[in-house]
């Protein structure tokens, strides 16, 4: 249990960061995307879906690749920083962000259209910045749907295995995270460990996505049926 | 200091007991274990993964290592055997002994690994090659990406037959029986070797020698494994 | 000059277009737009607020050039320090009355708290009689209190000139009187320049200093 | 090359008809929960949020368990109709669905939850049943962020290979959907087929996404920048 | 009795309450709600419609109970059959002016086409001088365009009753006079009861056969 315990933790924290990482770039991306024409911008916008329609495996290849000492940015990373992201946490967090990036942006897109943008106009004329508008009226008109994508993210990171399986390799206590113990308890028969442990992950979740759930506002009443 | 060992996931057991015997012996070390399928393991490898020892369950992975150029030649060598069994769920009543048998009409599904990537599903069928089955059942064949998988479909009674090694069979006892041993033309062995990039070599050597002492290799037959 | 108007734009694809020209040279400080529906008021004091960009022309006011097509110049609203009240009211649903109120006091990333406190807030509230709807939202609010609530929102910010759509179309005439006093005396006590769209002959004589008569996207003829 | 036609169709077919699963079932189980409050909602909400959080393998592997022949609805169906689903598309096409489904809930409940009430009410007034004012009022309303979930489930379900793997096997021609090649392929170390595979499924994904993007309606311009 | 009601109400939480309480039996079929705002004028007319469920009371009209307390009976809106025109108007947003005003037409689950032809449609189109702007969106509308598509929408499903919320107050002088005839009109041929809210003596004088004269949520000293 001991392993489930330091594996649910690693987990925690890979997909803690990588929704962190995906909640800034999911947001800006999304922001950009709903905001800005330019040619190409539901090219891109589909480009952006395409780690979902990979197996995480083959994600996962495919990063080793990128990121590996025999590849240059890897080669770059560990000539100037003495850095080697294979088989390490950090690889793991990378993993866990690109495989749910696509969950955050889309619905973040969404919601980000579905801001009048009479209201952003009165608020520019009172003076307010661009960024002050962006925080002040459109984000949390937003929020709904972005977090809705955010937590659907979280789940997704912390579920995650193939890519970082791949790339982190599955080191207990290091990179072995939760979703890739259970995966070789299941592989090893050993049933009730993996059930325990998928019982933890489970419980887990619901507990993070029901506190999560909170941070978003009611549905506005309008004429809801008083 | 810190040392890291690649092995395919089939020693994934074994290996976690070993671990803790060789740090015993030898305190100092710190064994970092990472286990995936042999094929993976010799991916991270190649893309630069700090790997010191690579364990692998066929001697296909290790000989592309090697032209590679990834590992010590000298310090490749063999550490335990595996054998191939065909398996059929606990409470089969369709008789099955020989290979042939597998071409009655009641046996309607076999798991067996997906012969391009898995070597369990290669060794099988260099078998039904062999016993010249092979045409009149390829159509009950169910490909599985690793042997565990095969291994899952006969415990849970979906197919009636299946091929595994020996260490996986002794992990579900309770679920299935092995039909028979597979006899094939080559020795089913694992190899070990120490990574031509490891900056921990005499350590990586040391490992890779316990792997052959008999505290080792007592575990190994713990795990349904075979001596030499 | 205090107000040098000519605003230039089209509207519309294809099959129907709309085409907004306005002309308007003044002293004046104080103008009511006045005109039929739909012919062009609310665009009219959207361009003056920097909401719309003409097509081409130019915005003069009190002396300040915010838009002139033949210098490629436009300042943007927030830049312009207008009051702007929209025809229907776009109160911040996810705020509260104070907070919609004091919205414009502070320009930082963040919105004034629920439960803030502040003088200002206070006496627009009771000068708007709206102290007992403070925390409450704008889907909790009749018409009437909606409005008073955005003319408030604007009213605050200390603005260099008042842009208001319609402000008391909503407002019984008790209250449409006391508002339109109100008005008139912070205009006079800041003297600033008054833009009002309205379709109250009563608006037009309190502060109708000159009137722009549109009609059909135009205040004369082409 | 063969493989990979017969791959791709038999992907297409699988993840065609999970989405049409999902856009029904998510639509219907987030609609309901934007609109009825009961007690325990939430928790339901995070229940069906799980699937993500468990290694798609241990997913299948569940799957598994709970439709082959040794299950009580596996030997029921298998009883009464004949009919065992382990190693069919059909078995691949639930898998998949089941996937992706919370990835259609969670926006399709926000974007409900945006829908001003009021419209609903007049339309009401209009004369119209509950269901006339869903087709006609709620729905055009909250597409926009029902579609990118709809989307982004259709991209997962194109992408699942763990919990298809363990339920519907690997059978060539029966199968084996593309992302189940593109893994042995790269499982085999045929990293050209893999490539070729991955190039295939994306264009594929993004002729799709792209043309199932334009079913959108475009941001309402409100005040927008004329 | 033409109208018999008597709402009760009480809305909001905690530290601000509103109470709405109502009562009125009259033989007249034009009634106009008056008084301040937020004196709880929508509030009536939307209880009226069946959009909000008073707390308890009554609502008769034409000798048809729609809700009564005491025998736990309450009509839903679709069943009312009324036409009802929000303040805000409440246009539909995905639908242009054509598509709303023919939105009530029919039940089905299907909304009318964007280039659909109907005859009746045009006369509504015509009467309110929308004609021109049948393909336009709600966005592209100026604030009287959006409220006369309103109107017409609400007026051409041949209701039962029209419950009208300050319909004309976006409009000029010209059109209002023009709308109030067609209004009266319309009410006469079809003989159906009006209940219309408004803050213009003139609408007083039209159509209030009763006012019923609203004072903080009530019409009566309690
Ligand atoms: N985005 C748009 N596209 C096309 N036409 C538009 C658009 N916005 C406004 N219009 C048209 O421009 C004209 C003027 O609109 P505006 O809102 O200025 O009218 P208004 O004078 O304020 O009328 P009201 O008194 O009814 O508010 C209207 O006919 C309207 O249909
Ligand atoms: N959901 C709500 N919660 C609390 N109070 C509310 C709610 N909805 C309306 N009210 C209050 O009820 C009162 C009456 O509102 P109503 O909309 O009926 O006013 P009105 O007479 O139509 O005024 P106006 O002429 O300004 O439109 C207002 O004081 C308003 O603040
Ligand atoms: O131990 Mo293996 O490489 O999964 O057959
Ligand atoms: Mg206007
Ligand atoms: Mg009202």
């Amino acid at each position: 249990m001991d392993i489930a315990w330091t594996a649910l933790l690693l987990s925690l924290k890979v997909a803690g960061l990588a929704t962190l990482i995906n909640l800034v770039l999911g947001i800006g991306l999304g922001f950009w995307m709903a905001r800005r024409r330019f040619w190409g911008r539901e090219i891109l916008d589909t480009i952006l879906t395409l780690p979902m329609v990979m197996p995480p495996t083959v994600l996962g290849y495919y990063l080793l690749v990128l990121l590996g000492k025999k590849s240059w940015l890897g080669a770059w990373l560990y000539q100037h920083f003495g850095i080697n992201l294979i088989f390490t946490w950090q690889a793991a967090t990378i993993a866990a962000a690109i495989v749910a990036l696509p969950l955050v942006i889309k619905p973040a897109r969404a919601a980000f259209e579905g801001v009048d943008s009479q209201l952003e106009q009165v608020a520019r004329t009172m003076g307010l910045s661009e960024t002050a508008v962006f925080f002040r009226i459109t984000l949390p008109l937003a929020w709904r749907g972005i977090l809705a994508g955010v937590l659907l993210g979280f789940a997704r990171a912390l579920g995650e295995f193939g890519a970082t399986l791949m790339v982190a390799g599955s080191i207990p206590g290091k990179t072995q995270t939760l979703s890739i113990a259970i995966y070789e308890a299941v592989q090893a028969g050993d049933d009730a460990l993996a059930n325990t442990m998928v019982l933890m992950a489970s419980i887990v979740c619901i507990v993070i996505l029901l506190a999560a759930g909170k941070l978003a506002p009611g549905r506005v009443a309008h004429l809801a049926p008083k | 200091g810190e040392l890291n060992v690649s092995a395919a996931s089939s020693l994934t057991n074994a290996f976690k007991d070993i671990a803790q015997s060789y740090q015993h012996q030898y305190p100092g070390t710190k064994l970092q274990l990472n286990f995936a399928a042999s094929g993976a393991l010799l991916q991270q490898l190649v893309k630069g993964a700090p790997v010191d020892v690579l364990a692998t369950a066929d001697q296909d992975t290790m000989d592309a290592a090697e032209k590679q150029d990834l590992i010590l030649i000298k310090e490749r060598k063999d550490f335990v055997r595996n054998s191939l069994v065909l398996i059929q769920p606990m409470n089969a009543t369709i008789k099955i002994a020989r290979l042939e048998d597998l071409q009655q009409g009641a046996v309607k599904r076999i798991a067996i690994g997906n012969p391009a990537s898995v070597p369990v599903g290669r060794y099988a069928q260099l078998a039904l090659q062999a016993a010249r089955v092979l045409p009149s059942i390829e159509g009950k064949l169910i490909n599985t990406v690793n042997v565990r998988q095969a291994l899952d479909y006969v415990a849970r009674d979906e197919v009636e037959a299946g091929f595994v090694y020996a260490s996986d069979a002794a992990l579900m006892l309770d679920k299935v029986k092995v039909a028979a041993q597979i006899k094939i033309d080559k020795t089913i062995t694992y190899p070990v070797a120490v990574t031509k990039d490891s900056n921990n070599q005499i350590e990586a050597k040391r490992f890779a020698q316990f792997l052959a002492s008999p505290t080792a290799q007592a575990i190994f037959r713990k795990y349904g494994f075979k001596p030499l | 000059m205090e107000f040098d108007l000519h605003l230039h734009k089209t509207l519309g694809n294809g099959n129907k277009q709309f085409v907004l020209d306005v002309r308007l040279q003044t002293q004046a400080q104080r103008i009511v737009i006045f005109g039929e529906s739909g012919s062009g008021k609310s665009l009219s004091l959207q361009a003056i607020a920097g909401l719309i960009k003409p097509d081409h022309g130019h915005i003069r006011i009190g002396g300040r050039t915010l838009f002139d097509s033949t210098q490629a110049c436009f300042v943007k609203p927030q830049e312009r320090g207008f009051a702007y009240v929209a025809q229907d009211y776009a109160l911040f649903p996810h705020l509260n009355v104070q907070q919609n109120i004091a919205f414009g006091l502070n320009k930082s990333w963040r919105n004034p708290s629920k439960e803030m406190q502040n003088d200002e807030v206070e006496q627009w509230l009771q000068r708007f009689a709206l102290t007992d709807l403070a925390q409450q939202y704008p889907h909790q609010l009749s018409g009437g209190q909606k409005q008073r609530t955005a003319l408030a929102r604007a009213l605050i910010t200390q603005p260099k000139a008042l842009l208001l759509d319609e402000p008391f179309a909503a407002l019984d005439t008790g209250l449409k009187h006391r508002m339109r006093e109100e008005l008139a005396q912070l205009q006079s006590a800041l003297a600033i320049p008054l833009v009002l769209i309205s379709h109250d002959e009563q608006d037009v004589k309190q502060f109708g200093d000159t009137v722009l008569h549109l009609h059909q996207g135009s205040n004369h003829t082409p």
